[in-house]
Order: C-alpha cells, then sequence, then structure tokens
C-alpha cells in the first residue's frame, strides 16, 4: 500500500511529502525523504515491552508494574528530574509538563543543548521570523551561519532555499545568493556563493562588526575580525542591504560556542538593523523532529519553553540553574524519568555518572544508551511511524503526524495519561464542590 | 440529568428584555428551562446582579502570536504567578497569561465565551490546541485573511463569489468561526518590508486596495450566510491622522444583513488619532462616532487602552515594526506564507506620555459617544489596549464620571488640549454594560441563536453572579464597589454547572469551539478547483493534504452550519 | 541580636534548599520559618540548629551567621533590607536577590546569580563568584541597579550583565562578556577578562589587567592616568554595533583578529 | 599533541542514531578527523588509534584525515564519544561547550570500545536481552 503525504519523523523541516510503501505491517519503500529519514522508517531495534535490570539479567514486567513503579519513583522523589521530549508529539509532552506540576518536579527537553540559547537570545531582543514558504516564495539573499544544512537538514536546501523555485523567484538557483559562514568550509559551504571562514568562537565579534556595517559605522573596524577581512565584510553588508528578501538561518555552531546565546541575540540584532533597509528574517535550524513543539506546549501550560523548576508548586524558570545537564552534573536530582530522547549518549559524561546513582525510568521505543542507566524501561511507539501526534516544524507551522503501522505499542501519550491519573488519584485530586 | 435552581437572581438580560427584574433561572443539563423538579440544587443568589456570562469579542488568548509573547516574556511570566492548588494548575503571566492564566481570570470575571482575534489559518492547528488547554469558556476563532494570495487573486478578478469559496473551503478546513481582516493587504506588502498607508494604495504584485478586499469580502462573507459579519482592524493602526481612512473605510460598507452588523470593526481606539505626528495627536473619538450612529451596518469595539505595562501583539506586522521603532524594546514578527504576518512588542503605557493619555481618552469616548451601546463593545483588544483583568476598571469609568475626572486629574495636564473626555457628562447604567459585555457581543458575533448571550428559555447556561446589589449602589459615587464586583463573581456558571466560586475555579472543565461551516455547491469547492489545488502545492510548504484541522483537536465542536447561496 | 544557623547534616545533602526567608527582619519577628528542600516544606529547625542571642529593636540590628554547609542554598538574603548576614564558608545560587538594605558578607565562594537584580545595600565576597554576579533576569532589560557588590576573588562569566546602577568591583579575573549589556553604573575589573561590554549602551567599565578578544566596535577615544598609582588606560567609547554612549577604560587589550 | 575539538552532526552519526548500540554507530560516532598535516606532525596514518583526552575524561578513537578542518582543530561527530571528552560546565546557560573542547591526542594502541563499553565505565549495566 503507497501512502502518500507523509510525515517524516526525523527532523525539525518535518517534510510532509514522503510517499511510503507499507506492506505486511513494515515500511517496504520510502520516497522524497532524505537519507537520515528514510533510515529512521526503517529502523528496527524495538524492545518487546517494558524490562528492568536485575542481578540475573534483564527481566520483562507487565504494564501495570511499569506504570506502578514509576509513579512511586516520581511520588517519593525529592527533586525528580522530567526529560527528553524531542521525539514525541505534543500531546504526550503536554502530559509530562503536567506530571511535573503534580509532583513538584523540574522539567527540561533536549531544547538546552539544542536550540536553549536561541531561546535566551529571543527572550533579550525578540525574533523576527517567518514561516519557511515566505523563504521559499521570496528569499534572494540567504545566509547559513554556523549549520550545515546539508548533513543535519539535508531536504532544507531544495525544499526551502537553493533549489527551490518560488512565486517571486522562478530560477530560484541562479536569482538566489546563498552565504555560509562557519569555522571549516562544509558541504554546504562548497555550494554557496560566497564563503565567511570564521575563527572559532570568532562569531560574536563578526556579527557586531556586520552590525555597526549595516549602522554604516565602519570606520572603526579593524583589517580583520576573527579571521574575516573587511573587505569581505562591507561586500557582505552591501549584499544583505540589497537584497529583496533576506533569510538568516543559524545553528549550533553559534548556539554551542562560545558566548552562546549572545552570539544568536547579535545575529538577531543584526536582522533587526537590516530590517531599517530591507526584509529580512531569522530562522533556528532547530534539529529533532519535535522539539519546538515542547517549547510551544512548555510555553503555553507554565509560561516558559523548557527548564521549568515545580518544586515550589509554581513554575520557575532559570536555564543554567533549572537545566538538565546542570542538574545531573550538580548531582541535584533524585529520580529521572526519561521520555523521547537519549541523554546517556549526548550529555558530557560527568553529567551522565549521576544517572547510574538514582532511580531512573526511560519510556522509550529502543534500546539506546540510557538504557545501561534504567531501573525501568518502557518501549512505546514511535510518533510518526506507529503513532499519530502533532508535531511543529523549526518554523513554528504546527503539523499533524501520522500513524502508519500498527505493531502494537502504546503512544507514549498513553502510558503518561496513566501515570498521570494514577498519580492524581494517589494525591487526591478531585473536582472541589463548591459550597 | 442535573438540575440547577439559581433563586434571588437580580437579572439583566437585554435580549430578553428583562432589566433588574429578581427572579429564578432553572437549568437542566447545562440549558436554561422553564422550570426543574425538587430535586435540583439550589443556588440563592442573594438579589446580587445576575448577568448571561461574558463574552469577549475580541481577545488575544490562544495561537502562535499570543504564545510567542509569552515565549519571548519570561519576565511578563514571573508578574504573575500562582501555584498549583486544588483543581488549578499552576498559572503564569500578567498580560500574556498562560491558557490556565487566561482561562481562570476569565472565568472569575464571569466569561463564559472568548473569540481569538487573529488566527493564521496555517498554524489553527496550534491555536486549537490551546483552546483545548482553555477549559472554562467555549471559543472561537477570527481567521486571517487580509493578505491571502487566492483570496486577492479573486478580489483582483472581482470574482465575489470565487472569494466566497476560499473563506469557506479555510474556515471549514481550519475550524475557523469568522472573517478577519488585518490591515488587508498592509500584511502582504509587509512581506517585502512595505506597507499600505489607507484603503487606496495598491498592494505589491497584487494589484488589488485594501477598499477592493474589504467589499469583496464583506459581500462574500454574506453570500457564504456566516453568524459574523467581516471582523476588520483597519489599515493605518495607530498612526496620528488615521481617523480619517477609519471613517473612509465605514463608509464602504453596505448595509447587508438585517440581523446584525455587515462590518465589526475592532480596537477602534487605535483608528480614531487626529494630527500628523505624535506632536500634535488628538482625539477624532467625535467624527468617528457621528459615522458609527449613522451607520446601523456597523459595530465597533472600543480597544480601550489603560495605564501600565502590557503586550501588544496583532496581526499587523507592520504597525509593530513602526512601534519597536518607537519603543526600542524587544520585537518579534512571525510572517506566515501566502496568508498573514503578525508582530509583537511589550510596551508600557504611562500617564506621563501625553500620546497614551489621549489614547486612553479616545476609548473612553468612543464608547460615551456611540448612541447605541450595541454598536460599541467593550474591549481592549486585550492585552494589546490592557490585560483584560482590566475590564472592570472600565467598567468603573463608563458608569462614572466622578471616576473619570479623578482620573484625568492624574494624567499629562495637557490631555484636555486633545480631548473631550472631560466634557462629556453621560454615564452608562448597569443595562448599557450587560449590552457592552455580553448582549451586544452574541448579536453582533451571531451566536445568540445557539444561545450564547442571554437567559431566556432554551440559552445555554452560562451565568455570572456579581455580588452586588444595583438597587443599593450608585455606580456614579461608588465605582469602586462596582469595580471590585465585576473583578470577581460569586458565582460562574458554565454549561449548567459552577465553575467559579469567588474568584476561585472548582472544577476542571472542558469548552467547546464554536466554528462556522459553510455549505457550498460543489462546483465552488476549492478542495477539487485545479487551479486553486495547483497554486496550494506550488507556493505552501505544507502538502494540502496536511492542512486541514483534523477532527481530534475539536474535542467539542460547536458547529455553526449554512447554506452558502452562490 | 544575633541568630546563628548551623546547618545540620541533611539525608541527601545535594539537593537544593530554597531560603528566601532567611533575612534579618523575618527573626526579629520571631515568626516560625520554613525554607524548601527540594518540592518539600520544612522547618527551619529541621535543617538547622538554630541559636539566638539577644533581642532586636529593629531589623537593622540583626546579624544572621550561617555555619556548615549551606553551598546548596539559595536565596539567602532576597529581598534583604537591613541588618547583616555572615555566611561563614560557601554560599548557594542567588544570595541577596533583589536586596535593598544591609551587608551580606561571605567568607567562601558563592555560587552564580549573586546579587541578581540588587537594588541597594552591600555584597561582599572573600572568594569567588559564580557566573551572572550581579546581573539581571532572564528577558529583563534592568539588572542590578543599585548597591555595591564586592568580590575579591574571581567572577565567572557574563558578571555584571545588565547592569543598570550601583558599582560591581572584582578583585580578581572576570570570565567572558562582563558588563555585557550594560546600560549604567560601574563595573571595576581588577584582573583580566575576555570580551567585556559586548553591545552596551551607558555606564563605565575599567579593567585594570588585561582584555582578551577585545571587540571591534568600540571607538578608542583618549587615554588617562587611573587612581593613585596613575595606571594609563585607553578610554573607548561604544558599543558602535547599537547606539552605545558607554565607556570601557582598558589597561593592555588585543584583538581577535 | 593539543588541539581545540568540536563536535557536530554528521550523517553517518544521524543514520545510525536510531540503533545506537549497533556497529554503525560506533564507527560513526568514533572517527576523529584531523588536518593531514597535524596528522603528519603527530605521526599518525588513517586508521590509527589515538587516546584522546579532554576535560571529560579519556577514549580511544580512529583518526581519519580532512583537509577542510582550521589547523590545530579536531572534528568528532555527536555521540557518547565526544561526550566521554566534553566538561559539563555550561557557564550558567544550560548547554554545554560541545564546539570547544581542549584535548590532548596521542597515538594509541587499540580501537574504541563500544558504547556499551563507554556507559558501563560511568555505572551503567547494559542491556542485554
Amino acid at each position: 500500500m503507497l501512502l502518500k503525504d507523509v510525515v517524516c519523523p526525523y527532523c525539525a523541516c518535518l517534510c510532509d511529502d514522503l510517499d511510503v510503501t507499507v506492506e505486511g505491517n513494515r515500511v517496504t519503500g520510502v520516497d522524497n525523504a532524505c537519507d537520515l529519514g528514510a533510515h529512521k522508517f526503517q529502523a528496527g531495534n524495538r524492545l518487546p515491552g517494558p524490562v528492568r535490570p536485575t542481578e540475573k539479567g534483564w527481566d520483562r514486567v507487565s504494564r501495570e508494574e511499569a506504570i506502578g513503579f514509576t509513579v512511586d519513583m516520581l511520588l517519593s522523589a525529592d527533586r525528580p528530574l522530567i526529560y527528553g521530549w524531542s521525539t514525541t508529539s505534543v500531546e504526550a509532552q503536554s502530559l509530562g509538563i503536567h506530571i511535573a506540576e503534580e509532583i513538584g518536579g523540574v522539567v527540561d527537553a533536549t531544547t538546552s543543548v539544542c536550540h536553549g540559547p536561541s531561546i535566551l537570545a529571543i527572550q533579550e531582543v525578540g525574533h523576527p521570523g517567518c514561516t519557511l514558504g515566505q523563504v521559499k516564495n521570496r528569499a534572494d539573499v540567504v545566509i547559513y551561519w554556523g549549520c550545515n544544512p546539508i548533513e543535519a537538514h539535508p531536504r532544507h536546501l531544495s525544499r526551502y532555499t537553493m533549489y527551490s523555485d518560488g512565486f517571486f523567484l522562478e530560477n530560484a538557483f541562479k536569482e538566489r545568493t546563498l552565504i555560509v559562514a562557519d569555522i571549516r568550509p562544509t558541504e554546504s559551504a562548497n555550494v554557496a556563493d560566497e564563503f565567511v571562514h570564521l575563527k572559532r568562537g570568532g562569531d560574536y565579534a563578526v556579527l557586531s562588526a556586520l552590525r555597526a556595517i549595516v549602522r554604516g559605522k565602519t570606520g572603526s573596524i579593524p583589517s580583520h575580525v576573527a579571521g574575516v577581512s573587511r573587505a569581505q565584510l562591507l561586500r557582505i553588508g552591501e549584499v544583505c542591504k540589497n537584497a529583496k528578501y533576506g533569510a538568516f538561518f543559524f545553528g549550533m555552531g553559534l548556539t554551542q560556542t562560545v558566548g552562546k546565546y549572545k552570539n544568536i541575540r547579535n545575529a538577531i540584532e543584526l536582522v533587526d538593523e537590516l530590517n531599517r533597509h530591507t526584509k529580512w528574517t531569522l530562522t533556528p535550524m532547530r534539529g529533532h523532529f519535535n522539539v519546538y513543539g515542547f517549547n510551544e506546549v512548555c510555553t503555553w501550560v507554565t509560561g516558559y519553553p523548557y527548564a521549568v523548576d515545580f518544586s515550589r508548586g509554581m513554575a520557575f524558570y532559570n536555564p543554567g540553574e533549572t537545566t538538565a545537564v546542570d542538574i545531573l552534573a550538580r548531582k541535584e536530582c533524585d529520580a529521572c524519568l526519561v521520555v523521547a530522547s537519549d541523554p546517556a549518549a549526548h550529555f558530557p559524561r560527568a553529567a551522565v555518572e549521576h544517572l547510574a546513582e538514582i532511580p531512573v525510568v526511560q519510556i522509550d521505543p529502543v534500546v539506546n544508551a540510557t538504557t545501561a542507566f534504567c531501573d525501568l524501561q518502557i518501549p512505546v511507539a514511535v510518533t510518526g511511524i506507529d503513532a499519530e501526534g502533532t508535531a511543529y516544524r523549526m518554523d513554528g507551522v504546527p503539523i499533524r503526524a501520522k500513524k502508519i503501522l500498527d505493531l502494537g505499542y502504546p503512544a507514549d501519550s498513553e502510558i503518561l495519561r496513566e501515570v498521570y491519573q494514577q498519580i492524581r488519584d494517589r494525591k487526591k485530586v478531585r473536582e472541589v464542590k463548591p459550597v | 440529568m442535573t438540575e440547577l435552581l439559581l433563586r434571588n437572581a437580580c437579572v439583566i438580560d437585554p435580549l430578553n428584555r428583562v432589566n433588574g427584574d429578581v427572579m429564578d433561572i432553572a437549568i437542566r443539563d447545562g440549558w436554561i428551562v422553564e422550570s426543574v423538579g425538587n430535586g435540583a440544587e439550589v443556588i440563592d443568589a442573594r438579589g446580587f446582579l445576575t448577568l448571561p456570562g461574558g463574552i469577549d469579542s475580541h481577545t488575544h488568548i490562544c495561537g502562535t502570536k499570543v504564545n510567542f509573547g509569552r515565549y519571548m516574556m519570561p519576565e511578563d511570566m514571573r508578574a504573575g504567578r500562582t501555584i498549583r492548588k486544588g483543581v488549578m494548575h499552576a498559572t503564569s503571566g500578567y498580560s500574556v497569561p498562560t491558557t490556565y492564566g487566561n482561562s481562570y481570570r476569565y472565568s472569575a470575571m464571569g466569561y463564559t465565551s472568548i473569540l481569538e482575534g487573529a488566527m493564521a489559518p496555517l498554524e489553527a492547528r496550534h491555536t486549537h490546541e490551546e483552546f483545548s488547554a482553555t477549559p472554562l469558556q467555549d471559543t472561537m476563532a477570527n481567521t486571517l485573511f487580509d493578505g491571502n494570495w487566492p483570496v486577492m487573486e479573486a478580489v483582483k478578478e472581482k470574482d465575489v463569489k470565487r472569494a466566497a469559496a476560499i473563506v469557506a473551503w479555510t474556515l471549514a478546513a481550519v475550524k475557523g468561526f469568522a472573517v478577519k481582516l488585518t490591515n488587508p493587504g498592509g500584511t502582504e506588502a509587509w512581506g517585502w518590508g512595505k506597507n499600505v498607508t489607507c484603503i487606496r494604495d495598491p498592494v505589491p504584485h497584487f494589484e488589488v486596495t485594501p477598499a477592493e478586499i474589504i467589499e469583496t469580502l464583506i459581500r462574500a462573507n454574506e453570500l457564504l450566510r456566516l453568524p459574523h459579519s467581516v471582523h476588520l482592524h483597519c489599515n493605518n493602526l495607530g498612526a496620528p491622522g488615521n481617523y480619517q481612512c477609519t471613517i473612509g473605510t465605514f463608509d464602504l460598507v453596505p448595509d447587508l444583513n438585517k440581523e446584525r452588523q455587515s462590518l465589526y470593526a475592532t480596537h477602534v481606539q487605535f483608528h480614531a488619532y487626529g494630527g500628523t505626528s505624535w506632536k500634535d495627536i488628538n482625539s477624532k473619538a467625535e467624527p468617528v462616532a457621528y459615522s458609527v450612529n449613522r451607520k446601523p451596518q456597523i459595530v465597533i469595539d472600543m480597544g480601550q487602552m489603560m495605564f501600565g505595562k502590557t503586550t501588544t501583539m496583532t496581526a499587523d506586522g507592520p504597525m509593530e515594526w513602526n512601534l519597536y521603532r518607537l519603543h526600542h524594546n524587544k520585537w518579534s514578527n512571525h510572517d506566515v506564507e501566502l496568508e498573514t504576518t503578525s508582530g509583537i512588542i511589550p510596551v508600557y503605557y504611562s500617564k506621563k506620555s501625553l500620546v497614551n493619555c489621549v489614547m486612553w481618552a479616545i476609548g473612553l469616548e468612543l464608547a460615551l459617544l456611540v448612541k447605541d451601546p450595541w454598536q460599541c463593545l467593550l474591549a481592549t483588544d486585550n492585552p494589546n489596549g490592557a490585560p483584560f483583568v482590566r475590564y472592570p476598571e472600565i467598567i468603573g469609568l463608563l458608569m462614572s464620571k466622578r471616576y473619570r475626572d479623578e482620573e484625568f486629574r492624574t494624567i499629562h495636564p495637557d490631555t484636555g488640549k486633545r480631548v473631550i473626555l472631560d466634557t462629556l457628562d453621560r454615564e452608562l447604567g448597569w443595562h448599557d454594560i450587560a449590552v457592552m459585555t455580553r448582549a451586544g457581543q452574541a448579536k453582533a458575533l451571531g451566536i445568540a441563536k445557539i444561545g450564547k448571550g442571554h437567559l431566556g428559555v432554551g440559552a445555554e447556561a452560562d451565568i455570572a453572579v456579581y455580588p452586588i446589589r444595583i438597587r443599593d449602589t450608585d455606580p456614579s459615587r461608588d465605582y469602586a464597589a462596582v469595580v471590585s464586583a465585576f473583578q470577581r463573581t460569586a458565582w460562574t456558571i458554565k454549561r449548567g454547572r459552577v465553575v467559579c466560586r469567588d474568584g476561585d475555579v472548582v472544577v476542571e472543565g472542558t469548552n467547546r469551539t464554536i466554528w462556522a461551516n459553510s455549505r457550498v455547491p460543489e462546483a465552488f469547492d476549492m478542495g477539487r478547483d485545479p487551479e486553486f489545488v495547483k497554486k496550494f502545492d506550488r507556493y505552501y510548504t505544507v502538502r494540502m493534504a496536511n492542512y486541514p484541522v483534523q477532527d481530534a483537536y475539536i474535542p467539542r465542536s460547536g458547529c455553526i452550519e449554512s447554506e452558502a447561496v452562490l | 541580636m544575633r541568630v546563628i544557623l548551623t546547618a545540620k547534616p541533611r539525608k541527601k545533602p545535594l539537593i537544593p534548599v530554597e531560603a528566601e526567608t532567611i533575612i534579618p527582619r523575618h527573626f526579629r519577628q520571631g515568626r516560625d520559618l520554613t525554607v524548601w528542600e527540594g518540592n518539600r516544606e520544612r522547618s527551619l529547625r529541621d535543617i538547622f540548629d538554630v541559636m539566638v542571642e539577644r533581642t532586636a529593636a529593629a531589623a537593622e540590628e540583626v546579624e544572621v551567621i550561617l555555619r556548615g554547609d549551606v553551598s546548596r542554598f539559595k536565596r539567602v538574603g532576597e529581598y534583604m533590607d537591613a541588618g547583616k548576614i555572615t555566611i561563614e564558608g560557601d554560599i548557594g545560587m542567588h544570595c541577596g536577590n533583589f536586596m535593598t538594605g544591609g551587608t551580606i558578607e561571605i567568607h567562601g565562594n558563592a555560587d552564580g546569580w549573586l546579587g541578581r537584580e540588587m537594588r541597594g545595600g552591600r555584597i561582599l565576597c572573600h572568594g569567588n563568584a559564580g557566573h551572572y554576579a550581579g546581573s539581571g533576569y532572564r528577558g529583563e532589560k534592568f539588572g542590578m541597579k543599585g548597591g555595591t557588590l564586592e568580590i575579591l576573588g574571581n567572577a565567572g562569566d557574563f558578571a555584571a550583565e545588565y547592569l543598570a546602577g550601583g558599582e560591581v568591583i572584582i578583585h580578581g579575573n572576570a570570565g567572558d562578556l562582563p558588563g555585557v549589556e550594560m546600560v549604567n553604573g560601574t563595573l571595576t575589573i581588577h584582573g583580566n577578562c575576555s570580551r567585556p561590554c559586548g553591545n552596551m549602551t551607558g555606564g563605565t567599565c575599567t579593567v585594570l589587567g588585561t582584555v582578551r578578544g577585545m571587540l571591534p566596535t568600540f571607538r578608542k577615544n583618549s587615554t588617562l592616568l587611573h587612581g593613585s598609582d596613575k595606571i594609563p588606560l585607553t578610554v573607548f567609547e561604544g558599543d558602535i554595533a547599537n547606539r552605545g554612549k558607554g565607556i570601557l577604560q582598558v589597561r593592555e587589550y588585543s584583538y581577535d583578529d | 599533541m593539543r588541539f581545540m575539538l568540536f563536535s557536530g552532526r554528521t550523517i553517518r552519526q544521524g543514520n545510525a542514531v536510531e540503533s545506537k548500540l549497533s556497529p554503525e554507530y560506533r564507527d560513526a560516532t568514533s572517527v576523529l578527523s584531523m588536518t593531514p598535516f597535524d596528522m603528519m606532525e603527530a605521526g599518525l596514518d588513517e586508521g590509527d588509534a589515538v587516546l584522546v583526552s579532554g576535560p571529560g575524561g579519556q577514549v580511544v578513537l580512529t583518526v581519519k584525515a580532512d583537509e577542510h578542518l582550521p589547523a590545530g582543530h579536531v572534528f568528532l561527530p555527536y555521540g557518547p564519544y565526544a561526550n566521554h571528552l566534553t566538561p559539563t560546565e555550561t557557564h550558567a546557560t544550560g548547554m554545554p561547550d560541545y564546539k570547544a573542547i581542549p584535548v590532548e591526542v596521542e597515538p594509541a594502541e587499540g580501537k574504541p570500545v563500544t558504547v556499551w563499553e563507554l556507559m558501563r565505565d560511568l555505572g551503567g549495566v547494559p542491556h542485554a536481552p
């Protein structure tokens, strides 16, 4: 059976034009997807049912026991951490946030090690953004700064920028100017019209210089700024000002380098400045499938996009203090629920060590590095393959991911709903009868 | 079957011509009925003022732009935090509270139905998700068509029926309630960093004018027989001298519908400015109100501004950019492909700012100068003019000349030279307020017929009981008591259940989403129109099959069906 | 009045305690105070041995002394308006948030956000301070507005971010981006730092050590001789990436070219 | 020899990320890229094992040449190998320095251990069906 317009569950491009062939409840073909997406549809490796380690090996446990164990762990903790969320649905994320609220825990998402710094910057200066169709239909100048879409978001160039014709650009490849800024000539840099080769850690200074140049203050700019010549900076300033519509994309080359969110703030303020001359927008190249969905739902439920601490019964937010890596590195939490991510593979070593010292429950379809630290793992369906649900594209467009297989696994949201319900039952949360 | 009897209620129910009678209200299974049995639960309203549940016909509470307001402002969030308690979730935020914050605070003020003022169709799913987390009010979404490419192409072809068909397809696809135009044409121009100044400027590339978009969509709206009229945010918001543009826009509006207005003009305070610059800005509420008084086909809302901290957020992207250049705080913008845009900035309205003082006066002047309260509804364009929690103060100001005078003495001393507020003696009565906060909204939105905004038999039992006895209260003098009563109901009843008691929410609640589905003849089904489909697939970045909002997002559907006349 | 709080050993000593109730005024009132250990509210006496000496007629006369391991105790001295808090060892995050008056003296090190959004009073830290000493809060445009924050050791990154008034003095080195987004007030760094004052719009920052990664968007104005030692400083104005009118004066500096 | 290590996404790492225990994932994430010049200086050939020590810890990797790297820099794909070297310092932003890890690289014997072994090293218990 050929299924059309399937939504890719891999990255936050959320390409929704995939043709997927399903035969015998198995994916046998994926068309239109990039290599990364196609692999995800065909990955096996699913855990058959809830398991926990014992002295003799890994034992299967029933779903009821598994949920009971999770509830006990969360209710007895003094500072539980609930972390993950990037590859599941908004519906599941919402439940996770409500669980944190109910138990007085900290809830954080993979955002904190991805575009968390972008959010901190946006909270200082705002975000001149757009949906990706604006870029596709209008942008004649595109900048990729500190990101390598060819390897990380392979269809970004063909769907939205370089190779994508739009309403106002009939021959995009010829009509668009592509600028790439990075500390090394990546695959993406190779296809650019202009490559800005920065020294490591030089982003902030170069962006500051560009802001001054766009403001017409070229006088005090030295001959080189972090490896970039003044002449090139002046040239880029002109290209940007003369654009009809410019689009600035950036990735972890800005969020993870020294200065962190201040780099992004500087990029945003450059785009603000350019809007005095022409139209510019800026978009973070978010990585995981639904990492932005977490930010959205966490915001409407708690007021903050990630890293929310409910230990006092109200939402407190302070990345750097209430973020997962910091909490684990400081060994602050005494239990951890991991959902739809793999912190053991993606956190610095010393942060992972603490996971070995506290009870950990993981809700995830596959055996991963975090499994090694689990006191219990509950396998679930993969959102976008055998469970449906809402996901937010990197630009904020919500799309409903489809269920194309039925492999008998519950969705994350089903497990989390049961956990939430049991916690509330145990805490006797009931509607109050008015007098 | 659940029954409730609300006894000794002092009822004002303008749609049923009840004005201050003390009576009992019988409720069965969420609806108002003639009578209930002896086993019914009884609430003694003790002669308190009892009104239909409040309706906000223009507020920003759910969706991409609202959520971005929260997202970019942790400082606003920490200004209004409450703890998790009973059935109440923790809340955060002052000017842009969390969904639960909005819902609880509205409920405490007796509001039971609210309309999100601007939803971009492409991102409709987001609005509906937030609606699901706004449990204590029924919700509706104005759907943005101001920069819609297929609509503008139909306008250029002077094809009203095609424009209507596009509207019908889109509303059904995104579960929208009404047609919203925000700075029509200007939002598309903003795609290039440009704007239109008023209704006669052509939109770049599309070669249509705002006037043509407005006129075409007013006609299309009536062909579809939609419950609400076109809901317009006029061009040139917030610019000195813009009142002429506003009056010029009103002059475009034909009278096409006998049951309600043909145009709802929102937050008119922001559109009634005289002068040529910020230096000589003055109130033109008088000519604008005069225009409204002569045109029964127009209903406006105040868009009242109140002093203090808030956040401005609107689909009017270019206007927000201009505001940002004035305030220099922080600015977010979000352009939505083929459809519209939006912008957000935080603001502080200060009594020291003459401009702000003039704005404050204009909103009140409009409400006092429009003769018929059914034509001027109470709203702040929450949170643009002020957060909705300020409504009770506005009610107090409208009901008390003394309160206005006292406020007037505290504001910029030159305000009196720019406005006429201090010369207006009119004081609105309880009935006027009931019209401006519920009955008028229900009529203007076209939802009275589904049982909203009144307390007659057959109405949905959405009721607000305010702890005040109108016979013992002189609002002109006791305005503080009025303000305090409207801040917190004794009981808010939603669909026959007490949902809020003395400001505390007591049930988790589930809302209903009210949306409009106009059935069009097959020949007008845009889902099968080759030209529409071709352009959709070529220029949108989502597939047409993935665009419509699935039923999963509308857990309680309140669809208003109509038959289009095409 | 002297209140000596000696921290008792805790079962889970690494779980943070939020102790914003520990300000001098509260002890004079003799209220039963609580603190939060993770998500559990605890009586002050569960967490500390409390010893009270004498009485006080006003908060000004109260000194609170913290002993034992309080390195995970947050928000001590938050909204403090008078009196003195002495911390004999290290202190946790957010010590002296929003304080308006009185003195906090820390004999050990302070964790992050020391004196965040301080309005008045004085904090003296004998050891090192973590990141964001004397800074603002996420999203706010103004950080510390008044008072004096003096750090005898080193400070972490983003020191005095959004500084809008008052004085921050760092005797050791500061980390990256001290004085970033500074709008007013004075910041003095006796040691070294990198990339000071990015995006500053006002105020004065003096670096008596060496600046690495001097930002290219500061305009060199003049030179001066600083203090009684007549230290030669180069005076810059900026940040010209915006419309900044801040003063940055440094002893030695190098660009990252 | 001292280098500055930065980590990032690659297609190979991305393809294998759903099966972290596979040899493909290990191979995709345990290969250290280095400029040919730096390799020559260090006396290394493609495929040689190196012991890399960083502020977070130590790990054995294999080396591969990448002429596009800036001199003095080495690259490692995101994953547990890179994270074995990464410190937890986030500068109070929540985000570790994944893109700037000072490391010492020296020739070594053997080959990269499996992901399970890395996890065991941190106190984890490998899953065995």
